[in-house]
């Protein structure tokens, strides 16, 4: 039954070139990391806004959001990716054909950007909600006193004041983003996870490629740290050590 | 004219399972090679996750799937299925020398493992349900054979291909013999997935099917995997 | 020591006044902080705010660049009324927006918590509104701001970040980045509260200068003789409305209300 | 702005909740859903797994994430260095991998020893649900022990030399001044961090606990329906995240902040 | 009005003093600002430290309770002097983790910031430390905390969070806090900036009385008039070290060295 483990002893099966797997792993982090890449801007973007949106909108506007935020982190992204994938390309399909338009074909990698976007999103204008309000509320005042306009005072004061309160809850996120990508399988985008068990779905060495992808991860995750640390020592500066 | 077929992006030997240059060989692939050929369809293999393999199906993005689904009357009601294309029977697995029988007596107060929303389970449910300590559901094949030997559970029911292959490779356990027949839940075989209503390709396929049964073709690619007929009764 | 009295002398009663407060009203949930304050600084005043602690001075002179939003009343700013619309909750807010921003660079306050920016240098908070508001060049706003620092003492300080800073330190460079964008009418919340007698002199003279300048001042203030010192003008807060105001002799010497005579008897 | 709670009457909530109201009457009519009354009890039964399973989990995890927080925060570096690379491994390696390894690794190991097959433990070692809790446990832990760091490191020095200048314990300060502190401050992430681990719990169906995905994914095999029960699924998880979020909402509310 | 000169009558000398500071030094990375300063009260006495802006005064006090590290020196507290050892980096650090703490609980200090507890209401600051340090019934804490707020005239912000109170009313409810520890020696620093001439007279009673229970008082204050009344010792602080110190009527009328007579003359 160990041969799980013992699976871990063929190392051959990690070569570059076929029949090993080990180009094909690395092709499938490649494309894990270009969407949560993309994932992960769109989500920043649609969190900045929905953030502000949250604290300084209208009523309407703060509903809506909560609607938004809600609903997307609350279901589950697989059941999203599918209604948005197939449901979505179904239904816009057959809106261009009622308005006399061929077809349309949304690569899986461009609805993956797209949904890993929406739900990042949601998660995002929570975590730099809390942030926003981290802000002294002195400093967004002082702003304002000198005539700035919102978007500058967002750009100057509020963005690089709530950063040390924002980087921890969005380096999370960048971290379950590049593992979120696992998720796009489903519409046959062949990222890391997937190839991974298709190699050990075809070789039985599970134990072997759930490592390796695993020490992949890993090390994705080390080197975002070191940009991860650099970013919060800067966004500390003004900050007094806490002891 | 181009059919997509679908296969599970998970590989499922002896039936699809890739490479690592992204070439998909197995029973079935030769199997859907044969029949298209049969019906003068240009088909081209397109992996889907498992998870997604219906909707793509309902949404265009593929137009058939060819991966070991069972034909039951509740999927029917979803999607439509060809003729079947095989047919095996269930076994129940055990430890070496545990003295169990795949029958009530056998299983009173065990712990019976299977694949999660297979035939199997709906059978272990439905007749063993009452005696057994506990049923314990896997995601995969693998996983439960893998608890089988690792004595966390004490039976399990599965294909005979694929509990052949793992008792094969594994010392620790046997196959102790084939569960009482019940065709309501073990179903009339194998059947290749199509859109409800795509009758034309239904009966495309149905015809190659028969045909290649018929000229030996089937007997021909299968003699490579199987020392005998899939097809079954 | 005794400063000019520079509005009396200077003032220009056609052009229309710096600040005109009218009628303002500013409700806390039930606290009903400002019951009808009306107000009017010509340009060169310098007028300074006294009350009692929560009185609402604090809460006024916020108003007047809209970072309080009152309840109802008007307010102009050298002759230009901020628009203002029902907030559909028995309050008020901005009509626009960017009247609203155009009339706050005219403005500079000092805050009684100074609320310096945090994440930016001694010299990063100077020039910041200069350069992203203004649009003065980086260069030309750090050689300004460098003759500022020297004249509140803090050039050694340039590089520090305000966390760092002693409570007179802060303030002086809150009052360095007021004074950076040039206003024409300045607001201080208790300029000198957390400085030592020299810099009260040294921000008293900075005040006199701004006045010399034609610049328009609204300075709230607990510390009488400085009020007496660099105001012509004394407005006496209590209960919610202007209780008295007059020219600071007059105020101090023959104050009318009781409430005024007992606030000021503490005092001497 | 005060934290009031508005009244779910004005006009553009109505119109919101008639939308609402609209798209499940839509689904419920135009939709297949015969097979709901077969599952429904075992919907039940696998809505409470999944919850217990989150409240335990989150619970265990957040009470490790504390130390591991304010380790990381304000420790040594003999007790900062070992918090920091455990985050790192929980964050950096999939929960699914996590998971496998402790079931089929770890869990395959104990088999091999008879002792333990023998022992009182066994009936324990051999279920899965130990795994899995174990498994959903760290995680939390590892990803609230970083926001926790965070939330440490943001509150202002000022009010803990208060805390200290009146003589209070470290544990006193840390009890009454830091956590609670921090804890306001990473409420809105917690929230968020909450209901992801919500979303995290089907995966231990791989390891044969049976939640309500579990039970939903039974049923898509068993019918082939496509959208009915991932929509169901979808509406139950937003229920199970509404509770959620207006839970932390309301703790939110509970210490006003200005201007927020 | 005057305040009595409680310590002069009140001193006993044959008790160890209250504060003893000895040779304190301390270096902020390149910057000394302390160079070693040496100053003792006896019990009931009211020290002022005055001085420029930057000059060390908070610094001093807040190394009185060990928040800054000195870098050198030694500090008894009712004649028990505070353990230190060397941390290895040329600066000291408490030896005995235990003893601070007991000693701290006999301080109470008054921050320039106020430093309130930003998620407690105005009573749960109050009562915090007396319930969790001190171990005071919760009820008899609140009953306490009650006159504690009408006498700094609080009474109706009790149940407020910090953020919605004006400054000179933090100010009070941190003065508040600090006199809820029923301290033996207080610290304040600049406890009058935030507030207006009325209540500067309040606080000015309030100390009085609490020296006249034979309470030590150290303050920092800028305000000279403050310090000349309710003082009885007065040390100026220049250059890093006590550049004159005497009973205010004597430092006042009679400064010698030149630099006090440069602070003071601004004053006049
Ligand atoms: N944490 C710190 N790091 C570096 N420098 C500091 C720090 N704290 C204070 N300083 C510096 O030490 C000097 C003395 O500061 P301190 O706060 O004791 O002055 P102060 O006499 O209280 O002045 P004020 O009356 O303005 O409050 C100042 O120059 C200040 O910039
Ligand atoms: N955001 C707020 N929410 C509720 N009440 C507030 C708020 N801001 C101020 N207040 C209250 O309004 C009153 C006036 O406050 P304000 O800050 O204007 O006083 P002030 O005259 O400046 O006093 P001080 O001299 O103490 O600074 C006070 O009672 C205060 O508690
Ligand atoms: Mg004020
Ligand atoms: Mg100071």
């Amino acid at each position: 039954m160990l041969e799980w483990i013992a699976g871990l002893a063929s190392w051959e099966l990690l070569a570059l070139e076929p029949p090993g797997w080990g180009g094909v792993l690395l092709k499938g982090l490649a494309v894990s990391l270009q969407v949560a890449v993309g994932g992960y801007l769109v989500g920043f973007v649609i969190g900045v806004g929905g953030a502000t949106g949250k604290l300084y909108g209208g009523p309407i506007l703060r509903d809506i959001l909560d609607v938004y935020t809600t609903l997307v982190r609350a279901v589950p992204e697989l059941v999203l990716i599918l209604l948005l994938y197939y449901a979505g390309t179904d239904a816009l399909n057959k809106f261009m054909m009622l308005i006399g338009a061929g077809p349309m074909d949304i690569s899986g990698l461009v609805a993956g950007i797209f949904v890993i976007g929406v739900v990042q999103g949601a998660y995002q204008t929570e975590v730099l909600r809390g942030a926003f309000k981290a802000v002294p509320h002195g400093q967004i005042e002082a702003a304002r006193a000198y005539g700035m306009s919102s978007p500058q005072v967002l750009r100057r004061i509020t963005l690089p004041g709530m950063l040390p309160h924002a980087v921890p809850g969005l380096s999370n996120l960048w971290l379950i983003a590049t593992k979120d990508t696992a998720l796009l399988a489903v519409v046959g985008v062949a990222e890391l996870t997937l190839v991974t068990r298709q190699a050990g779905g075809t070789t039985k060495s599970y134990f072997l490629f759930f490592c390796a992808a695993g020490l992949l991860y890993l090390m994705v995750t080390l080197i975002s740290n070191v940009v991860i640390r650099r970013i919060e020592r800067h966004a500390r500066r003004g900050m007094p050590a806490v002891r | 004219e181009t059919v997509r077929v679908g296969v599970a992006a998970e590989p499922y030997p002896p039936f699809t399972e890739p490479d690592a240059s992204g070439n998909w060989t197995g029973w079935e692939i030769e199997f859907m090679n044969a029949v298209c050929a049969e019906a003068k369809l240009d088909c081209v293999v397109t992996p889907v996750a498992w998870d997604g393999i219906i909707p793509a199906l309902t949404s265009n993005k593929i137009d058939a799937i060819v991966g070991s689904m069972s034909i039951t009357e509740e999927r029917q009601k979803t999607i439509d299925f060809s003729d079947k294309y095989y047919n095996t029977p269930s076994v129940i697995a055990t430890a070496k020398g545990s003295g169990i029988t795949p029958d009530d007596a056998g299983l009173k107060d065990k712990i019976i493992g299977v694949q999660v929303s297979t035939i199997h389970q709906d059978y272990v449910t439905t007749h063993f349900g009452d005696v057994a300590a506990e049923i314990k559901e896997y995601q995969t094949q693998d996983e439960a054979n893998q608890d089988l030997a690792a004595g966390r559970v004490d039976a399990i029911m599965a294909d005979s291909l694929a509990l052949d292959a793992f008792v094969k490779s594994d010392a620790c356990c046997e196959i102790v013999g084939a569960v009482e027949d019940d065709p309501a839940i073990l179903g009339a075989g194998v059947g290749i997935g199509l859109r409800k209503g795509d009758d034309e390709l239904r009966e495309k396929f149905n015809a190659a099917i028969a045909a290649i049964r018929e000229n030996g073709t089937y007997a021909e690619f299968s003699k490579a995997y199987f020392d005998f007929d899939i097809y079954g009764q | 020591m005794s400063s000019p009295q520079p509005g009396a002398e200077t003032g220009d009663y056609q052009t229309p006044p710096a600040v005109q407060v009218a009628d303002l009203h500013k409700t806390f949930g039930d606290l009903e902080v400002l019951k009808g304050v009306s107000l009017t600084a010509k340009t060169g005043d310098v007028v300074a705010i006294i009350g009692g602690s929560g009185s609402g001075k604090s809460t006024m002179l916020r108003c007047i660049n809209m970072l309080e939003l009152p309840t109802q009343g008007a307010i102009s700013i050298k002759g230009e009324t901020i628009d203002m619309k029902s907030d559909g909750r028995g309050g008020l807010q901005p009509a626009n927006a960017g009247q609203l921003r155009r009339i706050r660079t005219r403005l500079a306050m000092v805050f009684q918590s100074f609320n310096l920016w945090q994440h930016m240098t001694v010299m990063g908070n100077i020039i910041e509104a200069p350069v992203q508001v203004m649009g003065v060049p980086r260069d030309e706003a750090i050689a300004r701001a460098e003759k500022l620092l020297d004249r509140v003492g803090l050039s050694d300080k340039r590089d520090v970040y305000p966390a760092f800073l002693s409570g007179g330190q802060q303030q002086r460079a809150a009052i360095a980045r007021a004074l950076a964008v040039e206003p024409e009418v300045m607001l201080f919340d208790e300029p000198t509260s957390a400085l030592d007698p020299e810099l009260v002199g040294e921000v008293l003279a900075v005040i006199a200068d701004l006045a010399r300048e034609g610049r328009t001042m609204l300075l709230v203030t607990h510390e009488m003789k400085f009020a007496r010192e660099v105001a012509n003008h004394v407005v006496f807060l209590a209960g919610g409305v202007i209780e008295e105001e007059g020219p600071p002799d007059v105020v101090y010497s023959a104050p009318k209300s009781e409430r005024l005579q007992k606030f000021l008897a503490t005092v001497q | 702005m005060g934290p009031e709670l508005r009244s779910w009457k004005e006009p553009h909530r109505l119109v919101l909740i008639g939308i609402g109201i609209g798209i499940i009457l839509l689904a419920a009519v135009t939709m297949r859903w015969d097979w709901l009354p077969r599952y429904s009890w075992r919907l039940v039964e696998g809505v409470g797994t999944t919850l217990w399973l989150l409240f335990l989990t989150s619970v265990m995890g957040f009470m490790l994430a504390v130390p591991l927080g304010i380790a990381q925060a304000a420790g040594p570096w003999w007790l900062a260095g070992p918090a920091r690379a455990f985050c790192t491994v929980i964050r950096g390696t999939p929960l699914l991998l996590q998971l496998w390894l402790l079931y089929y690794g770890l869990g395959s190991l104990f088999a091999q020893y008879p002792e333990i097959r023998d022992s009182w433990a066994w009936p324990y070692l051999r279920s899965a649900w130990p795994y899995g809790v174990l498994a959903l446990t760290l995680s939390f832990a590892g990803y609230e022990g970083e926001v926790m760091r965070g939330a440490f490191a943001g509150v202002p020095k000022g009010e803990l030399e208060a805390g200290r200048a009146y003589g209070m314990s470290p544990w006193t300060s840390f009890r009454r001044i830091w956590l609670p502190r921090a804890i306001h401050r990473a409420l809105p992430t917690l929230a968020g961090e909450t209901v992801l681990q919500l979303k995290a719990t089907p995966l231990v169906a791989t390891i044969t606990v049976v939640d309500v995905y579990a039970i939903i994914s039974r049923v898509r095999q068993d019918t082939y329906l496509t959208y009915e029960p991932l929509l169901l699924l979808a509406l139950i998880y937003m229920m199970l995240t509404g509770v959620l979020v207006m839970a932390f909402r309301w703790l939110e509310a509970k210490v006003p902040v200005k201007g927020g």
